[in-house]
């Protein structure tokens, strides 16, 4: 293994297979500097907790600052965001060749042989191709902003090395994920930052509800794992490997299109999707995985791991493009959680849980995305998504953070994360206030920022897919395209409204916590500013022919650039789906084509922005402290449509009944009571027989006379 | 030398061994009842290893060994001329080497324990030279006028001593239970002996033999005589359920008495039982096979099961030697040479286990008949770490454990019974040893896992110079025949080449 | 460089008697040390041993699937028992995984363990020399007689040293493992029999006993014999209960032993035993799937049982259970990842499971209670602590990059190939894995810090960071490169599956069960005449007679031949 | 003629054998077994007149062997009337179960 260490820090691999032009520069460090970071604050946050267990062991309570940032908080400041910095880098100088070299087969770097039986043998290799390539670079330079954000957010909590060793740890995990050349070693990232979201989670673990959130987001995720392991036994069944080369090389060959076998692969493996990205049914862990630092949401439940799902189609794409019925499934469960999710965010007031369920809802977006066979579109706002969720994420992490200093320059134990409590902060934080604006319209879809294009293209990639010559369901389809737009507006909604509530109108925080309001510091903003620009610009490097040709495209500024470098990824899939469903439409099943449907959508978009700000506005917001319980249908919406309380009915509680019928009554009772059983006869049977000696000379003497005569008796007759 | 049987003198050449220990038994009985060994009744006291009370003990010690000397010198003879009334073969003498062997351990264990007890010495030694001495007859008889004198040598002398300890009840109320029963029995079995020589026209076994492979023997007579001998014979190997007299007369009888009977009178029962059932009635298998398969059965089980609620050690280790006796039962069922070897060995090494046993119990009874409940023995192994160990390796013997002779006895029986393909009874058999294994490993859990009850509870264990020796050549024996054990097999294979149908194909079965 | 240097050392040729004799030798040397001393000889005698034993790792030839390093040496010529040792792919393994947790065990009591501790060392000494044995032993009673042996010291070990209901927690071991074992000595007497029936020889050697034709229904009897023995040790679901009791009424060093390698000795009889010998059963589709069935059962049932209870304890104690039912289900997937699955199993368990006893016996020893509530928010005071066993919990519920991964993976893979619906359901199990864990993790470590004689807890101290460090480093370490172990393993395992596929499978039981066993049940004449000949392929009747015949020419062996 | 003695003598054991069944008395069943020894002293010497003189040698060895175990029987018997003044075995239950 000592070999392959050096192999990844000093070549670019044994064999680069069909890397004609393109030459991977040190692409094992990426992998390996997060992880060097992990191993380093890891040591230091020993060092920290177990000096700190001194003083908690004393009795002394560790409370915040004496953390004491220099002494402990130096090395981590440097490390974690250091080795982001450095792995950005080498991404970027990567992402450079590829980018000149016009690369037709993915690059496979093989380090050492991780399985190998008779039958089975998979490898540690990093497969770098456009889409991987594309992930790395979110996953680094999104992951590098927000640890620069955490420095100034977490500056204050004495668990500051642990957190930053969990983070360079997750981002391992994630470029493992995105990076793997197979699907186990794909599933070790998989896991891997299943794990991280949940000690990051649960972070601040002495506090219950935190760390039973921690559990839960685990849990649910292994749910869906089962479908990823099982799908992964089919493959290997079909191809004999995990590898993805040879798998989608195959794939035509070996599956049948629309076969059941495919269509079982490709549904196992959005059971998984789905687990990791909180779609229906199991994006309940979500909302609670908010228990995390806010740093943490953006990074990991907003930018990265929840759309770990929508790479996985992506990546599987040619599997998905031959189940039709999956693909179907996929669609319907994104546009459906899009919308369900977008219902609860109406009606919540925690910032965070508004801006949970907006994720939720734009990861169904993503789904309908890949859903319908336009998995760059799908890609196209994953990418986009990162940038404007990320920044609405900090800035709320911004707000939570000045609000919370506020609250405890007066002792005072208001909820620092509900709105409800907001209110009128423009004032006291510009800045926040103006990113988190750019990215409001930004998701919101309102053209020329990033959602837009992206949004857009999904929204009518679904209606041109549903009208293709051979569609299968053209009605479903439409109906998805109609729920879409729906969605669209009521994302414009919450999230005007979430604005509203926190940075518009009277202040509601108190009148001495008030004056400690404060803008967060510059390595705080400065992301937010960094974010700001790219969910502006983020859009305009996929925007469809049909809208360059208009002004809409904004002329030279734009270019489908991103379609055409994720193409020798999706070109198979999309070939699969022009071979057997035909030309995907021009018009909408009720007319007008995309540009039309692109500008009336932004200006609803407009439209509904502008109305519910007047709206919302126009409310009178009470704090957190004298509001009521809404009533009615607010009500159903307010409590999350009862979906927790569901499952703890119809699951959990269950679950633990039969466990424990199965300890007390069966093990317990039958089993152990029959063998146990079987003790207490032996020596009861044991205690009849011996009242035969009764210590009586005659009884001996009969007993053995019968016993003659009956063996006389047999022997003779 | 060569032993010609048609000239007297020889019998006595023949009878070397058993005549040996007749002699030094008068000569301990004249001993003993001179002045200085009147029971006197005040306490004893100084050590009983050495001095007036020991000296007879020694003596006899002396005659067991010239004994041995005579039965190693007969391995030199040969016999000319059949049929004689004596055997002088290898089973014979691996049978007497058995019984030198219990009741030189016997005597060896009997020391602190006439002496603690008060018992007339000579008397006591004497008995049981003499009942050894007919244990010896039975194992040569090769007629059975001669294995009915043996036996009844044998068990008077042993209805004596199950009776000796005249100050306890116990003692005597077992001596009468055992007299009359062996008694009354003892008509069953000269019963037997009637029918047979009335259905052959001849008492010498091998002649039976061959009358009834002939089919001379009147049938019906033969099969009523066979069931009589068999009853007969059940009732010393005390096989269910004509066992009931043992549990009471192991617990009452004197202990030393007791680990006597378990292994030399059982072992000497056994071995006639075989040599008849094998050399008259081979023939008449079909006849016997069902009543002693099934007598095995329920010997095993049943008595597995009783031994798992007694709580005095001595009455479990009746039980439990009832139990052995169902597991050589099996041998005779299978009847074929590695059932027979089997035997021999099973006996060897469960004589050495269970004396071995005994000899513990009579040490933590402080060498008398109390403290002999299982609660006793609590926190004994770690207050005597040695006597402990001993007891838990007999203990593990006795349930037949790997590294141990009980082992590879069991392993020898099994083996005999595959011969004979009695997977069932084969099966039994493991299965009650699964019992048994409770009723073992309990007193070793009181002895090793349970503190002791009182402060000094086992103060008076005293294990004196020759009951130390006996345990040193228990243990010895137990872990070389369990370790080792090729050698003594293979002895044991070859003492029973040449008996009865042995070595040749029994019932075409053993290969 | 090593295997130069073992060379020069003939290390080959006295390895395998040294790992057991060297135990023994160490039990008189504690036994003759002072009460104060006897744990440190015991810690360095097995050290000794352990080092010893790692020389294994390149004295073995990983290509060759076939027993390595074999002595024999006559012991019992009258039966043909001969003291036989050899090692190979599926034992090698084993036998470095007992010398480890041995010394490790060892270690991880010297706190523990307060009283008659020369007893204590000397018989996790002879412990250790009856379980390697068991793993090396290549004649069936050797084999059989190491297999017992194992059980009288920790019969001791868990009786003596134990907690309240020790007594009841022992025998019920002894007796249920005795149980088991015993059937099986019934059916290792039928094969001696059926070899000196049928190839004339009185032999116990497993290679002799790979010769013999047997028919289905001898197949059936004999498999059913053997597999109650093993299943009893593994254990596998109904046969289940003693070892929580067994676990939780334990010493820590006890069930450390216990779980890391007494269990393994049920799984590795199933591989070195029921497979190759009885190989028309093992692969018939009834047997098959009842015991694939059980795996299931025990993967989900017992993770169902776990996650509910109150003991600690008792909870890894039952996720023992569950592990061992996805060894079973790679065995009887009878596929090579399954077994190389089921192989990794075995050691990952060792290793997690092991870990996770020592935890939790530091615990123990620091707050004398194992009561999941009676804990909370330890990570506070104890982060190395909380540290170590989140790791040992990760990889017990086999996260990937953890050795609890690839095994598992690989067994569910290989039971895919032959079984998949069986294999899914039991995909269930890494779900229910977390429900049983995570919330074990959570209440003794998260939460608050609320109990103040917790807090008062000390983190780990030296001792106990050197007992858990290597334990962790294999877990990763086996996580991401288990090739080492799976390449040294595959030879030995295909020559299992080879064996179990030239036996040509049995469609039905009907075409299995011929009809009149011949089994005395209630004994009559006619029971007693010779039994009709068995209908052997002919192939394999010449083989058998062939054997007869040149063992007689020279019948150095046989019994029966003078 | 034979068959009358053996009839005879299998009468006289199976009556012995009673006598021990319902009999209390120490003495008397002892008696009793005594009887049947007897019993089957008539039938060797019944069947000695098919065989010849074995059977009544044999006889006479069991006549002496009943007189042995008359005198030991009788000592037994004295031994424990000494301890319980009475000779009836229904009292003598130290020893059982």
């Amino acid at each position: 293994m000592h070999a392959s260490l050096a192999a990844i820090l000093f070549q670019g691999g044994q064999e680069a297979a069909g890397a004609a032009h393109f030459e991977p520069f040190l692409p094992g460090l990426i992998v390996l500097l997060p992880l060097l970071g992990f191993v380093l604050n890891g040591m230091l946050a020993l060092r920290h907790a177990i000096a700190s267990a001194k003083v908690v062991r004393t009795g002394g309570e560790l409370d915040l600052n004496e953390g004491g940032r220099p002494s402990t908080h130096t090395l981590p400041s440097l490390i974690g965001p250091g080795v982001m910095l450095l792995a950005f880098v080498i991404t970027l100088v990567n992402f450079a060749r590829m980018f000149g070299a016009h690369l037709e087969e993915p690059v496979v770097i093989t380090y050492w042989t991780w399985m190998s039986t008779g039958t089975f043998a998979v490898d540690a290799a990093l497969q770098l191709d456009q889409l991987s390539m594309i992930m790395m670079l979110i996953v680094t330079g999104v992951g590098f902003l927000i640890h620069v954000f955490s420095v100034g957010y977490m500056k204050d909590d004495s668990g500051y090395p642990r957190y930053f060793a969990y983070l360079n740890l997750f981002i391992f995990f994630m470029l493992v994920l995105v990076m793997g050349a197979s699907y186990p070693l794909m599933f070790v990232g998989w896991e891997g930052v299943g794990l991280c979201s949940y000690l990051l989670i649960g972070f601040w673990f002495s506090d219950r509800e935190k760390a039973d959130a921690g559990k839960k987001a685990f849990i649910v995720n292994r749910i869906g794992d089962l479908g990823f392991l099982v799908a992964m036994f089919f493959l290997f069944t079909t191809f004999g490997t995990l590898d993805f080369v040879p798998i989608f090389a195959g794939a035509e060959g070996a599956l049948v299109y629309g076969g059941g076998l495919v269509t079982a692969i490709t549904l196992f493996f959005f059971l998984g999707a789905a687990g990791k990205s909180a779609q229906l049914p199991l994006y309940v862990w979500l909302p609670d995985a908010m228990a995390g630092p806010t740093p943490v949401s953006a990074l990991i439940h907003a930018a990265t791991m929840v759309t770990a799902g929508v790479y996985l189609v992506a990546r599987s794409s040619v599997l998905f493009a031959l189940a039709p019925v999956a693909s179907a499934t996929v669609a319907g469960v994104g546009v459906l959680t899009a919308l369900f999710a977008a219902t609860i965010a109406l009606k919540q007031n925690d910032i965070k849980k508004v801006l949970a369920y907006s994720t939720v809802s734009q990861l169904g977006y993503m789904f309908v995305g890949v859903g319908v066979g336009a998995y760059s579109a799908g890609i196209f706002h994953l990418m986009t998504h990162a940038f404007f969720k990320a920044l609405l994420f900090l800035g709320a992490g911004a707000v939570i953070h000045s609000m919370h200093v506020a609250y405890h320059s007066t002792h005072s134990h208001e909820d620092a994360q509900d709105m409800r409590n907001m209110g009128g902060l423009k004032k006291h934080m510009p800045i926040t206030w103006a990113t988190m604006w750019i990215a409001t319209v930004a998701i919101a879809g309102i053209w020329p920022f990033a959602g837009f294009f992206s949004k857009d293209e999904i929204i009518w990639q679904t209606a041109a897919f549903g009208g293709a010559a051979n569609a299968p369901y053209p009605a479903l389809y439409m109906m998805f395209w109609l729920i879409a737009l729906a969605a669209a507006l009521l994302t414009a909604f919450y999230m005007t409204r979430m604005m509203v509530m926190t940075f518009h109108g009277e202040n509601r925080t108190g009148a001495e916590e008030e004056k400690a309001l404060q803008e967060a510091p510059p390595v705080m903003w400065a992301p937010l500013a960094a974010l700001a620009v790219l969910a502006t610009v983020g859009g305009w490097v996929n925007v469809s022919e049909h809208l360059r040709e208009t002004l809409l495209g904004l002329g030279p500024l734009t270019s489908g650039w991103l379609h055409e470098w994720l193409h020798p990824i999706t070109e198979q899939a999309e070939h699969i789906q022009e071979v057997n469903l035909g030309a995907l439409a021009e018009a909408s099943p009720i007319g007008g084509g995309e540009v039309v449907w692109a500008v009336l959508s932004g200006l609803a978009a407009l439209a509904v922005v502008a109305a519910s700000f007047r709206f919302v506005g126009a409310q009178k917001v009470v704090p957190a402290s004298e509001d009521v319980e809404p009533t009615g249908f607010a009500k159903v919406l307010y409590n999350k449509w009862y979906v927790d309380e569901f499952y703890d009915r119809i699951i959990v509680q269950p679950l633990l009944a039969t466990s424990r019928f199965c300890w007390k009554v069966i093990d317990a009772g039958i089993i152990d009571g029959f063998v146990n059983g079987v003790g207490w006869t032996a020596r009861g049977v044991g205690f009849v027989i011996s009242m035969f000696q009764t210590g009586t000379l005659n009884t001996y003497a009969f007993i053995i006379t019968v016993g003659v005569l009956v063996i006389l008796g047999v022997s003779i007759f | 030398m060569e032993l010609d049987f048609s000239r007297q003198l020889h019998f006595f050449w023949a009878l070397l061994p058993e005549i040996v220990l007749c002699v030094f038994g008068m000569v301990v009985l004249v001993a003993g009842v001179s002045g200085k060994y009147k029971d006197s009744d005040q306490a004893p006291s100084g050590d009983p290893s050495f001095g007036t009370s020991a000296d007879l003990g020694w003596l006899s010690l002396i005659g067991v060994l010239v004994a041995g000397a005579a039965n190693g010198w007969l391995y030199g003879v040969t016999e000319v001329g059949q049929d004689s009334m004596i055997a002088v073969d290898g089973f014979r003498l691996f049978s007497n080497w058995i019984f030198l062997l219990a009741v030189a351990l016997t005597i060896l264990i009997s020391f602190a324990y006439v002496y603690r007890q008060r018992l007339q010495v000579g008397e006591f030694y004497a008995l049981i030279l003499f009942a050894t001495a007919g244990a010896m007859f039975m194992a040569g008889a090769r007629d059975l006028i001669v294995i009915f004198l043996g036996l009844e040598v044998m068990s008077i002398a042993v209805y004596a001593l199950t009776a000796f300890n005249r100050r306890d009840p116990k003692s005597a109320e077992a001596g009468l239970k055992y007299f009359l029963l062996g008694a009354f029995a003892t008509g069953f079995f000269l019963y037997g002996i009637a029918l047979t020589y009335g259905a052959t026209g001849s008492t010498n076994v091998t002649v039976i033999g061959a009358s009834v492979a002939s089919g001379a023997a009147t049938p019906g007579l033969l099969v009523i005589a066979i069931a009589l001998l068999a009853v007969g014979f059940s009732f010393k190997v005390s096989a269910v359920p004509f066992h009931m007299w043992t549990p009471d007369v192991y617990e009452g009888a004197p202990a030393p008495v007791t680990a006597f009977m378990s292994a030399a009178v059982k072992a000497a029962a056994f071995v006639a039982f075989l040599r008849v059932f094998l050399v008259a009635f081979d023939a008449a298998y079909a006849v016997w096979f069902p009543i002693v398969w099934w007598l095995a059965a329920i010997t095993m089980v049943s008595a597995n099961l009783i031994a798992l609620v007694q709580s005095n050690v001595k009455r479990m280790l009746a039980y439990s030697s009832i139990a052995h006796g169902g597991y050589l039962l099996v041998a005779v069922t299978a009847a074929n040479e590695a059932a027979a070897a089997g035997m021999l060995f099973y006996l060897l090494v469960y004589t050495v286990m269970n004396i071995g046993a005994f000899a513990v119990v009579i040490g933590v009874a402080h060498q008398s008949e109390e403290r002999l409940n299982v609660d006793d023995y609590s926190g004994f192994g770690w207050t005597n770490p040695t006597l402990g160990v001993f007891l838990t390796i007999f203990l593990l013997s006795l349930a037949g454990f790997p590294g141990t002779g009980g082992f590879m006895g069991k392993i020898y029986l099994l083996q005999g019974a595959a011969d004979s393909e009695l997977w069932a009874l084969s099966v039994i058999l493991v299965l009650s040893t699964v019992a048994s294994y409770w009723y073992y490993l309990r007193v070793a859990w009181v002895m090793w896992m349970k503190d002791t009850t009182s402060e000094g509870q086992h103060d008076l264990v005293i294990t004196p110079f020759p009951m130390r020796l006996a345990l040193l050549v228990c243990v010895g024996l137990i872990l070389y025949t369990g370790i080792f054990p090729g050698a003594t097999l293979e002895f044991a294979r070859e003492s029973v080449q040449g008996l009865g149908a042995i070595g040749g194909d029994l019932l075409g079965i053993a290969p | 460089m090593v295997t130069s240097l073992l060379e020069s050392i003939g290390y080959t040729g006295w390895v395998l008697h040294a790992l057991i004799w060297l135990p023994i030798l160490g039990v008189g040397l504690v036994l003759a040390a002072e009460e104060a001393t006897a744990k440190k000889v015991a810690f360095w005698w097995s050290i000794g041993v352990m080092v010893l034993s790692f020389g294994l790792w390149w004295a073995f030839d990983p290509t060759q699937g076939s027993m390595q390093m074999e002595t024999t040496t006559p012991w019992i010529e009258t039966w043909g028992v001969s003291y036989s040792l050899g090692i190979d792919g599926i034992s090698l393994f084993m036998v470095m995984l007992t010398t480890f947790t041995t010394a490790i065990a060892i270690l991880g009591s010297f706190n523990y363990i307060t009283e008659k501790q020369r007893a204590f060392y000397a018989l996790m000494l002879l412990l250790e020399a009856g379980v390697v044995g068991v793993f090396v032993a290549t004649d069936l009673l050797l084999f059989y007689m190491f297999f017992e042996l194992t059980l009288v010291p920790m019969y001791f070990i868990v009786g003596v040293w134990g907690g309240e209901r020790r007594i009841y927690a022992a025998i019920k071991f002894f007796l249920y493992t005795a149980f088991g074992s015993l059937l099986m000595l019934v059916g290792i007497l039928y094969l001696f029999y059926k070899a000196k029936t049928m190839l004339g020889i009185s032999t116990f050697a497993y290679s002799d006993m790979l010769q013999l034709p047997l028919t289905g229904t001898e197949q059936l009897v004999l498999f059913s014999a053997f597999a109650v023995a093993f299943s009893v040790k593994v254990p596998v679901f109904p046969l289940h209960t003693w070892l929580p009791d067994a676990h939780v009424e334990a010493p820590t060093p006890g069930s450390v032993v216990l779980a890391a390698v007494l269990l393994k000795m049920g799984t590795y009889g199933f591989l070195r035993f029921l497979l190759p010998l009885f190989p028309v059963a093992a692969q018939h589709p009834t047997v098959v799937s009842v015991m694939l069935v059980l795996a299931v059962i025990g993967i989900i049932y017992t993770a169902w049982v776990a996650a509910v209870q109150p003991d600690a304890k008792k909870l890894v104690a039952y996720t023992s259970v569950a592990h061992m039912g996805f060894v079973l289900l790679g065995v009887f997937a009878l596929t090579v990842n399954g077994l190389q699955g089921g192989l990794i199993v075995m050691i990952s368990h060792g290793i997690s499971t092991g870990a996770l006893f020592l935890l939790l016996g530091m615990l123990y020893e620091r707050r004398h209670t194992r009561n999941i509530d009676d804990f909370g928010g330890l990570g506070r005071v104890a982060p190395l602590f909380a540290t170590a066993f989140v790791l040992t919990a990760l990889a017990s519920i086999g996260l990937p990059g953890t050795s609890g991964f690839v095994g598992e993976f690989l067994a569910l893979l290989g039971a895919f190939e032959t079984h998949p619906t069986i294999a899914i359901v039991a995909t269930f199990g890494v779900i229910f894995a977390a429900y049983y864990m995570l919330p074990m993790v959570q209440k003794i470590f998260f939460n608050a810090l609320d109990k103040p004689e917790n807090r008062e807890m000390e983190d780990l101290s030296r001792r106990e960071i050197v007992i858990l460090a290597p334990l962790c480093a294999l877990m990763i370490w086996i996580g991401w490169n288990p090739t080492p172990l799976l390449e040294r393993m595959e030879p030995s395992v295909d020559a299992v599956l080879e064996r179990v596929r030239s036996a040509a499978p049995p469609q039905t039981l009907g075409a299995l069960v011929e009809p009149g066993s011949r089994v005395v049940i209630v004994p009559t004449p006619a029971d007693l005449d010779t039994p009709a000949d068995l209908d052997v392929p002919a192939t394999l009747d010449a083989r058998a007679d062939l054997q007869a015949s040149d063992d007689l020419d020279g019948g150095d062996r046989s019994t029966d031949s003078e | 003629m034979i068959t009358d003695a053996l009839v005879l003598s299998a009468f006289l054991f199976v009556i012995g054998t009673f006598g021990v069944l319902v009999r209390r008395n120490a003495i008397i069943m002892f008696l009793c077994i005594e009887l049947q020894l007897n019993a089957v002293n008539l039938t060797f010497v019944a069947f000695s007149q098919l065989h010849g003189i074995d059977g009544q040698i044999f006889v006479f060895f069991v006549m002496t062997v009943a007189a042995a175990e008359a005198a030991v029987g009788l000592a037994i018997i004295i031994s424990i009337f000494r301890h319980y003044e009475t000779v009836n075995v229904d009292n003598f239950k130290l020893l059982r179960w």
